[in-house]
């Protein structure tokens, strides 16, 4: 319960940071000097310190949603394992934490909605166009590895996984870590599906939502998204490779699982960012494919469980 | 005893209160009082009746004349119990709605018969549902139907309102024809029209006899339950009928649908084969996906929730197929536990649906459309009305801990446990299935949120929806009665689910309570594959939520919120900058334009310079692919050959005289021969 | 048993009866019409009285003697009267040529013979094996009402129906009982009266009794 | 005794005949003559099916009989009252003067003197010849009002069923052949005594004899396709007529070819060979009715082709056979009386308000007429085969005797069409019910007394919707034994 807690606090503490160490590799990738892996977090302190602006035509919805969402993601981490294996998976397992996440998803497009500026609701339509794809490829990957490993409770699948060595290692695992990698770029508005640091509304889906939001609402929207992002990465971590994850709350078991999580992450956060320099956003109604190919790679996941 | 008085009390009461109502049709006032007075009583008592029922486990009881056919008899056993709760529960509140509602017909239609109508049709329900004999049951059917059909055309003289009622009317009739013939199949080989020598006589009757009875309910109660292709009488009839009563018809008439099937696949035929259940299945994916697809991009609210109960009945039927497939394995559990799923998602869409079709007659009454491209902005002139909605939508899109969350995640886990199947190919099949229902609830997250989004949020469209006013307190009171139980039905699931085995149990033939429900947590499989507690997700999204307002406020100061316009590149903000609902499912409309068959049509007018166009026209129609490609072939094909057929009419005398002798000819020839 | 004469004039006039069908379709005259099928009653009528004298069954003599006064003497009459008082065109106005109809007749009557031959080896009676040609008469009759335009014409068309009705009941059962038979008498008799004032009455509307104009009522 | 039920309505005819020009006195005398009649009648038929059958020498009455005689006089009566409003409506409009009034009461009167005396003869002669006078009584009530289409129509309805009854006659003749061998000279051709040796009759002579019969009085009973003159004719006469000859006069056809079948059934040939003719012509009627009623634009024609539709059934019932099909098919036969009697009486409401036919010019009954626009549409569910009317029931029983015999074909087509049906009707009926009324009709029943008989008429299918009375019950199933149903 405590660990469960201090590991979500901790995620949250660290998702500027993550996100910080994502741009930074861009920045290198891409030949820029790049600003300081530190400064998401100035960026959020200074947010929370500027009035908010709120929309003549907007209703409560606008209002209540950088809480709403904020609450969905921290309620998620807590249900994910991050160092240790512990988490409050008996409160909600995978489908809980992906519908929670579903939750945000849905308020933070309604608040794209409520403004009434015609970018909001391109966003939110396009987010949900995407999520429709998405989402099931998510579930279906992680599904993979609650069958392979014999519960839907996230940490079960770690601890599970990670006490068996490489007992349980099938193909279907590559597949489901294969869609899930893909669906992790566009839920988390990751080029090749959208532009993190686009500056042009016609492309953007994720800032054309939040383009409304600002001070302490945009900083709560901000701090969740990277947060999210966080997690994705943390749960492709310790349910695809949670080899290394802590099994028990000794010493030398936090200092592998800390370890071993800075190493999985950092190693995501390069290969989002190698992606993201190396790929040029697709237009929106190529999307479709690549959202498709992944969603087959996660229904071929689980075939192949069955099969092989 | 007791249990016996109360449930001659629910069949006399509604016939009572309808007959009232009818004769005070000139009072319009005083009609829709008792009327809707009678209804809610009658409903408590219905409820009253099925929580003795689950007390005591059974009820029979016979009506006190005698028919050809047999006692006309009544059973309830705790499955019928149940859907006569949930059918009681949606009564209530839609009567307590109604006595706001039927007021404005006051004057422009007869309210009082509206009134007696809908008593008539709680009544059907009620024995629709507690019939054993089964030509009462095809009677009581009927009467479902008929009395829904005289709802539905209720406001006839709006355009079109009769010609839909009048679909609906003869796509049930179909149905009506193929349970006949299915009864009847089982009545020759039982000897009874008794439905409890059902399942003996079932055990002797050949395979394909009893497969032919199984399709054949399975036509017959898919074509009320809304099952694609035959459901294409939801959108049009519930859209017509007046609010409250497609409240009615969508949360708890199709579900009886629902529950004659489930009857009759676990308890009157028994479950005999894979197929049957892989059927169901798959017609519950088509239904699922291809309902919540064209929810999406419809833009009238209520035609939307039609869609939207396509949807959700696809998805009980396919959480009833993989109870079926389980049970053909001898899998008593996991039936059992798919069973429940299928009950709790019964149960959870009768009360979002019930809550969100409320809404939508709120919103018709303040603003005279139900067309979203024309509404808006009613979330800030109706904040009530709004915040009920968003509860429904929010359970409809499965949002954790709501009822419809709830029932999902019941299904999904249920399908999880397929791995205990041991033919693969029949695993494969219920993984794509599982993918379904995945992309299902996602389009469905899409729809509501479009539904809410567009009609509540921003500006308004129309002076109508400018204009909108809150509903009366009566209406608000159905409604939040509704929304209430939505979030404790989620909630406390807990301690449903035990009471949904109860149910389940003698139909899979396992009791999983035990191991189902760990104090208020939900364990829904053998062993330790998953877990969840809906009231501690509760707890800690309550907790989290109270956290994060209070530092968040504490960091940075209290800051100041201002008003400002919306930002919009400098355009004027009139209600066609905003986002419209078509715009809104355009992206999906075209990513599936393989399924929707959109025509599109662009025209601009030419001017001079290429660059500057005075006029342009842009239209997109979804075909009613359906209505298009199989029921006007089918009906033309009728007309064609009754017109055919109606050339011997010649008006001659001499070619009637013909006839007679070329029959005599013929005949005599024949029996020479 | 049978008187040889006795049967040779059954069958003569069962003979004539069927000579009367192919004339009746031939004629191209109301007048004749009318006529002819007198004397097609009239060979019935003695066809009764033959077999009445043979069995002895004194009920037959009644209805031999109703069937000449009736059909012989007062219908054809009344007709004619009818036919007078409307002034029908006296041409009959086949639908079918009068070559072609005589041909199809030709066939009716064989089909008349194919279809009776196991019920006529089943009868007992002497006169048995006049009820291919009570058959063809039927269809015959049926045949031109089916094939003649005007309404007296289906007038007559009907009468020989009755007319091959009752040489088939004379044939099998020595005709029927006595209440019965004449009941059917008074049918046919009141039965054509009421045509007859129809006819008019259309006569009078339509300002024709050509029936194929009859064809407002269809579908 | 039952000569009572004879010689009234030939006296009342000639009293109505006689009395001219006194309107009045002939509506009061006609209700209580036919009040009386109803009286006599239905205690003759509840006689039968309680004591069973009453053999008077020429005059015989068994249940059938009685449920026959039942519905004559029940109807008949219903028609008389509706008559009365119905009729001072027709002179008010000018339609008809006072001295055809006395002939239409008197005429009715004799239509069901003829009609009686089709159901109570034993001799099978004078049932024929009680067939063909119900023809020359009816023709002049289809040709009341004198029009050129009223004329028409007569003329059609009397050459064609005088055509069709010559050939019943024919049949006869042959029934009667079978039976010389066996009774000598003595039989007298009375179905009693036919039934006495049902079992040593000639099959060769049977079987041709029952083909001309069904043909013949089929053409009456409106079996397709000989059914062409029924439209016609039902929809030309006046409404109480019309639901005399829809609601009873198939019914006695019906009930002439019935006794041979039953003879049939207990003869050597066995009941399979008249069952499969009246499944053949049963399943004909129905496809046939059905094209009509879809392309339908008159609704007295849709009423008369849907009559043709339900006497398809009736016979498909009896053809199916067996428990259900027997039970069903007579059941049907009461039902359809009940049902079509009220549907004619609301669209003689509707012809007299609407002055039209056609359907597409009637709109919004529902405002004009609440009560006749209520209970037309209640009959058109109930004819249409809706719970909880009484025809539901009585076509379920049929269809629960074709699946029990296994002939599947026949029972999908049988379902199928009845779908069709049920689509069509209550498309035509539906559209005129509701609505906006097109300008210039007031609102307004045309009377209350009309409505009496309609609403008595549906009450009673409702009620036989869910409950048959006992006593009829009890009747029924002996019937059934008599059809062989029983074993």
């Amino acid at each position: 319960m405590l660990t469960s807690m201090v590991q979500a606090l901790l995620v949250l503490a660290l998702s500027p940071l993550f996100t910080g160490l994502i741009r930074r590799s861009k920045a290198y990738f891409q030949g820029r000097q790049g600003a300081s892996v530190l400064q998401p977090y100035r960026d959020l302190a200074k947010l929370f310190r500027k009035d908010s602006v709120l929309s003549h035509d907007a209703s409560w919805i606008m209002t209540i949603t950088p809480y709403v969402c904020m609450t969905a993601v921290i309620a998620a981490a807590l249900m994910v394992p991050f160092i240790t294996d512990s988490s409050l998976g008996f409160v909600g397992d995978l489908i809980v934490v992906v519908y929670l996440f579903g939750t945000m998803r849905f308020f933070m497009a309604l608040a794209g909605l409520d403004a009434g500026s015609s970018f909001g609701g391109m966003g939110s339509s396009r987010e949900m166009t995407v999520s429709a794809i998405v989402e099931p490829t998510i579930l279906l990957s992680i599904f993979t590895m609650a069958l392979i490993s014999g519960t839907t409770d996230l940490s079960g699948i770690s601890r599970n996984l990670a006490t068996s060595g490489l007992d349980l290692v099938r193909p279907a695992l590559f597949l489901a870590l294969a869609a899930f990698f893909i669906s992790t770029l566009a839920e988390n508005a990751r080029v090749p599906v959208d532009n993190p640091s686009t500056h042009l509304e016609l492309t953007m889906i994720h800032e054309a939502m939040v383009l409304e939001h600002s001070g302490k609402h945009l900083a709560l929207m901000e701090w969740s998204s990277m947060t999210k992002l966080l997690l994705y990465a943390v749960i492709m971590a310790n349910v695809f490779l949670p080899w290394g994850i802590a099994t028990d709350l000794t010493a030398i078991g936090l200092a592998t699982g800390i370890v071993a999580m800075s190493l999985k992450l950092l190693l995501f956060g390069l290969a989002i960012a190698l992606v993201e320099s190396s790929m040029a956003k697709l237009r929106l109604f190529r999307l479709p494919n690549l959202l498709t190919v992944s969603f087959s790679l996660s229904l071929l996941a689980v075939i192949s469980y069955y099969i092989l | 005893m007791f249990v016996d008085q109360l449930f001659l009390a629910l069949i006399v009461l509604p016939f009572a209160g309808a007959i009232l109502a009818a004769t005070l049709n000139g009072h319009a006032k005083t009609s829709v009082r008792i009327a809707f007075t009678v209804s809610s009583l009658s409903s408590l008592l219905g409820l009253a009746v099925a929580f003795l029922i689950f007390l005591d486990g059974e009820m029979r009881w016979e009506l006190p004349f005698s028919s050809p056919f047999g006692p006309l008899s009544f059973y309830l056993d705790t499955l019928a119990a149940f859907f006569l709760g949930t059918i009681s529960v949606v009564t209530f509140a839609v009567s307590v709605y109604s006595f706001g509602y039927a007021n404005h017909y006051e004057g422009k239609y007869p309210v009082g018969l509206l009134g007696a109508m809908f008593n008539i049709f709680f009544s059907s329900m009620v024995m629709v549902v507690s019939s054993s004999n089964a030509i009462l049951f095809l009677i009581m059917w009927e009467t479902m139907s008929l009395s829904s059909f005289f709802l539905v055309i209720f406001e006839h003289r709006q355009e079109g309102t009769v010609g839909s009622g009048l679909f609906y009317l003869i796509m049930t009739h179909i149905g009506t024809a193929a349970i006949g013939m299915g009864l009847l199949l089982m009545y020759v080989n039982s000897g009874s029209f008794d439905l409890s020598s059902f399942p003996g006589a079932a055990q002797g009757m050949s395979d394909v006899l009893r497969s032919a009875v199984f399709l054949l309910w399975l036509v017959g109660f898919g074509a009320k339950a809304g099952i694609v292709p035959l459901h294409v009488w939801l959108p049009m009839a519930h859209p017509a009928a007046p609010s409250n009563v497609s409240a009615l018809m969508s949360a708890v008439m199709v579900k009886t649908a629902i529950y004659m099937l489930i009857r009759c696949c676990f308890g009157l035929l028994g479950v005999q084969d894979t197929w049957w259940g892989i059927t169901v299945l798959a017609i519950g994916c088509v239904s699922a996906l291809l309902g919540v697809m064209y929810a999406l991009i419809e833009s009238d609210i209520k035609r939307m929730l039609a869609f939207s109960t396509v949807e959700n009945v696809g998805i009980m039927l396919i959480a009833l197929g993989v109870a079926m497939v389980f049970g053909s394995y001898g899998l008593k559990e996991l039936a059992g536990l798919a069973l429940i799923a299928c009950l709790m998602h019964v149960l959870s869409h009768a009360l979002f649906k019930s809550l969100l079709f409320m809404g939508a007659g709120s919103v018709l009454l303040a603003t005279h459309t139900k067309d979203m491209e024309r509404l808006g902005g009613l979330a800030k002139r109706m904040p009530y009305t709004g915040a009920m909605f968003l509860i429904g939508a929010l359970s409809a899109s499965a949002i954790p801990p709501l009822s419809g969350f709830i029932s999902e995640w019941l299904i999904f886990q249920a399908m999880l446990q397929s791995f205990s199947i041991p033919d693969a190919m029949v695993k494969i099949l219920i993984t794509v299935a599982l993918g379904t229902l995945a992309i299902t609830g996602a389009l469905a997250a899409a729809a509501f949120l479009k539904v809410f989004g567009i009609t509540f949020l921003a500006r308004p469209r129309s002076r109508d929806a400018d204009e909108a006013r809150e509903v009366p307190k009566s209406m608000l009171l159905g409604m939040g009665l509704m929304a209430a139980l939505c979030v404790l039905a989620g909630v406390l699931s807990f301690a449903i689910l035990p009471g949904l085995d109860q149910v389940s149990a003698p139909l899979a033939g396992a009791s999983i309570a035990d191991s189902l429900v760990n104090g208020i947590e939900i364990v829904p499989t053998v062993g330790e594959f998953s877990q969840a507690s809906p009231p501690l997700i509760a707890v800690i999204i309550l907790a989290v939520m109270g956290l994060v307002l209070t530092l968040s406020q504490a960091y940075g100061g209290r800051r100041k919120v201002v008003r400002a316009d919306t930002w919009d590149c400098g355009t004027p903000l009139t209600a066609r900058t905003e986002y419209s609902g078509r715009g809104f499912s355009n992206p999906i409309n075209r990513m599936f334009s393989w399924v929707y068959r959109p025509i599109r049509t662009f025209r601009a007018t030419r001017s001079p310079s290429p660059y500057i166009r005075t006029e342009m026209r842009y239209t997109s129609t979804t075909q009613p692919v359906f209505e298009k490609y199989l029921y006007g072939p089918t009906e033309a094909g009728v007309r064609w050959a009754a017109k055919k057929i109606s050339v011997i009419q010649t008006g001659s005398i001499q070619t009637y005289l013909g006839y007679i002798f070329v029959v005599l000819v013929l005949l005599l020839v024949a029996l020479r021969l | 048993m049978v008187n040889d004469l006795s049967l040779d004039t059954i069958n003569a006039l069962a003979a004539l009866i069927l000579l009367a069908d192919f004339m009746l379709v031939a004629s191209s005259r109301m007048r004749s019409l009318t006529r002819i099928f007198a004397l097609q009653s009239l060979a019935m009528g003695g066809l009764a009285a033959v077999v009445a004298f043979e069995t002895g069954v004194g009920h037959i003599y009644v209805v031999a003697v109703l069937s000449i006064a009736l059909k012989a003497v007062v219908i054809p009459r009344f007709i004619d009267y009818t036919a007078d008082k409307i002034q029908v065109n006296r041409e009959v106005e086949p639908l079918v040529k009068i070559p072609g109809s005589l041909l199809i007749c030709a066939a009716i009557t064989m089909l008349a013979y194919f279809v009776t031959e196991p019920i006529m080896e089943l009868g007992t009676a002497i006169t048995s094996n006049c009820l291919a040609i009570s058959f063809a008469t039927v269809l015959i009759g049926m045949f031109m009402m089916v094939s003649r335009r005007k309404a007296i014409t289906e007038v007559v068309g009907l009468l020989v129906v009755e007319n091959g009705v009752f040489l088939a009941a004379v044939s099998t059962t020595y005709s029927m009982p006595m209440v019965v038979e004449l009941g059917v008498f008074f049918d046919i008799f009141v039965g054509v009266i009421i045509m007859g004032v129809f006819a008019f009455r259309i006569n009078r509307t339509f300002e024709t009794v050509d029936s194929t104009v009859l064809r407002r009522l269809k579908d | 005794m039952i000569e009572i039920a004879l010689i009234s309505p030939a006296v009342l005819a000639i009293i109505c005949l006689l009395l001219g020009r006194h309107t009045r006195a002939i509506e009061a005398i006609s209700v209580a003559g036919a009040g009386s009649l109803l009286v006599s009648g239905s205690y003759l038929a509840f006689r039968t099916f309680d004591e069973g059958a009453i053999d008077e020498g020429i005059w015989f009455m068994d249940q059938f009989s009685g449920l026959m005689m039942f519905i004559i006089v029940l109807i008949g009566f219903l028609a008389v009252v509706y008559s009365v409003p119905y009729m001072r409506q027709e002179m008010a409009t000018g339609e008809v003067g006072k001295r055809k009034v006395s002939y239409y009461y008197g005429f009715l009167f004799l239509f069901m003197l003829t009609m009686v005396m089709v159901v109570v003869s034993d001799n099978l002669g004078m049932v024929w010849i009680a067939v063909e006078a119900t023809t020359l009584v009816s023709a002049f009530l289809v040709g009341f009002h004198n029009k050129a289409t009223s004329l028409e129509a007569t003329w059609k309805y009397l050459i064609i069923c005088s055509i069709g009854i010559s050939l019943a006659l024919l049949g006869t003749i042959f029934v009667y052949a079978s039976s010389l061998p066996v009774l000598g000279e003595g039989s007298d051709l009375h179905w009693t005594s036919l039934m006495a040796v049902a079992g040593q009759l000639d099959p060769a002579f049977l079987k041709i004899g029952f083909v001309l019969v069904l043909i013949g009085y089929g053409t009456k009973a409106g079996l397709a396709p000989m059914h062409t003159w029924l439209p016609d004719a039902h929809s030309q006469s006046p409404s109480p007529v019309s639901a005399l000859l829809s609601g009873v006069l198939l019914n006695c056809a019906m009930y002439a070819v019935l006794r041979y079948h039953i003879l049939l059934t207990h003869s050597p040939l066995g009941g399979g060979f008249s069952s499969g003719m009246l499944l053949l012509f049963g399943m004909l009627s129905l496809g046939v009715a059905a094209a009509f009623i879809i392309t339908q634009k008159d609704y007295k024609r849709l009423l008369a082709y849907s009559s043709i539709e339900h006497i398809g059934i009736i016979a498909i019932g009896f053809g199916f056979g067996g428990f259900w099909g027997v039970f069903g098919g007579l059941l049907h036969m009461l039902n359809h009386s009940l049902t079509k009697a009220l549907l004619f009486f609301g669209a003689g409401n509707v012809l007299q308000k609407y002055g039209t036919k056609n359907i597409s010019e009637v709109r919004g009954v529902g405002r004009t007429m609440p009560f006749t626009a209520a209970l037309l549409l209640l009959g058109a569910l109930a004819i249409t085969g809706s719970p909880p009317f009484s025809i539901f029931i009585s076509e379920i029983m049929v269809l629960a005797a074709g699946i029990g015999q296994g002939s599947f074909l026949p029972v999908i087509i049988y379902s199928g069409i009845l779908v069709v049906v049920f689509a069509a009707f209550m498309g035509h009926v539906v559209r005129m019910i509701f609505g906006e009324p097109p300008p210039g009709i007031e609102k307004g029943e045309i009377s209350r007394s009309g409505l009496l008989p309609m609403v008595a008429l549906a009450a009673a299918i409702m009620i036989m919707g869910l409950y048959i009375p006992g006593l009829l019950g009890d009747a029924l199933k002996e019937l059934i034994g008599l059809f062989g149903g029983m074993e």
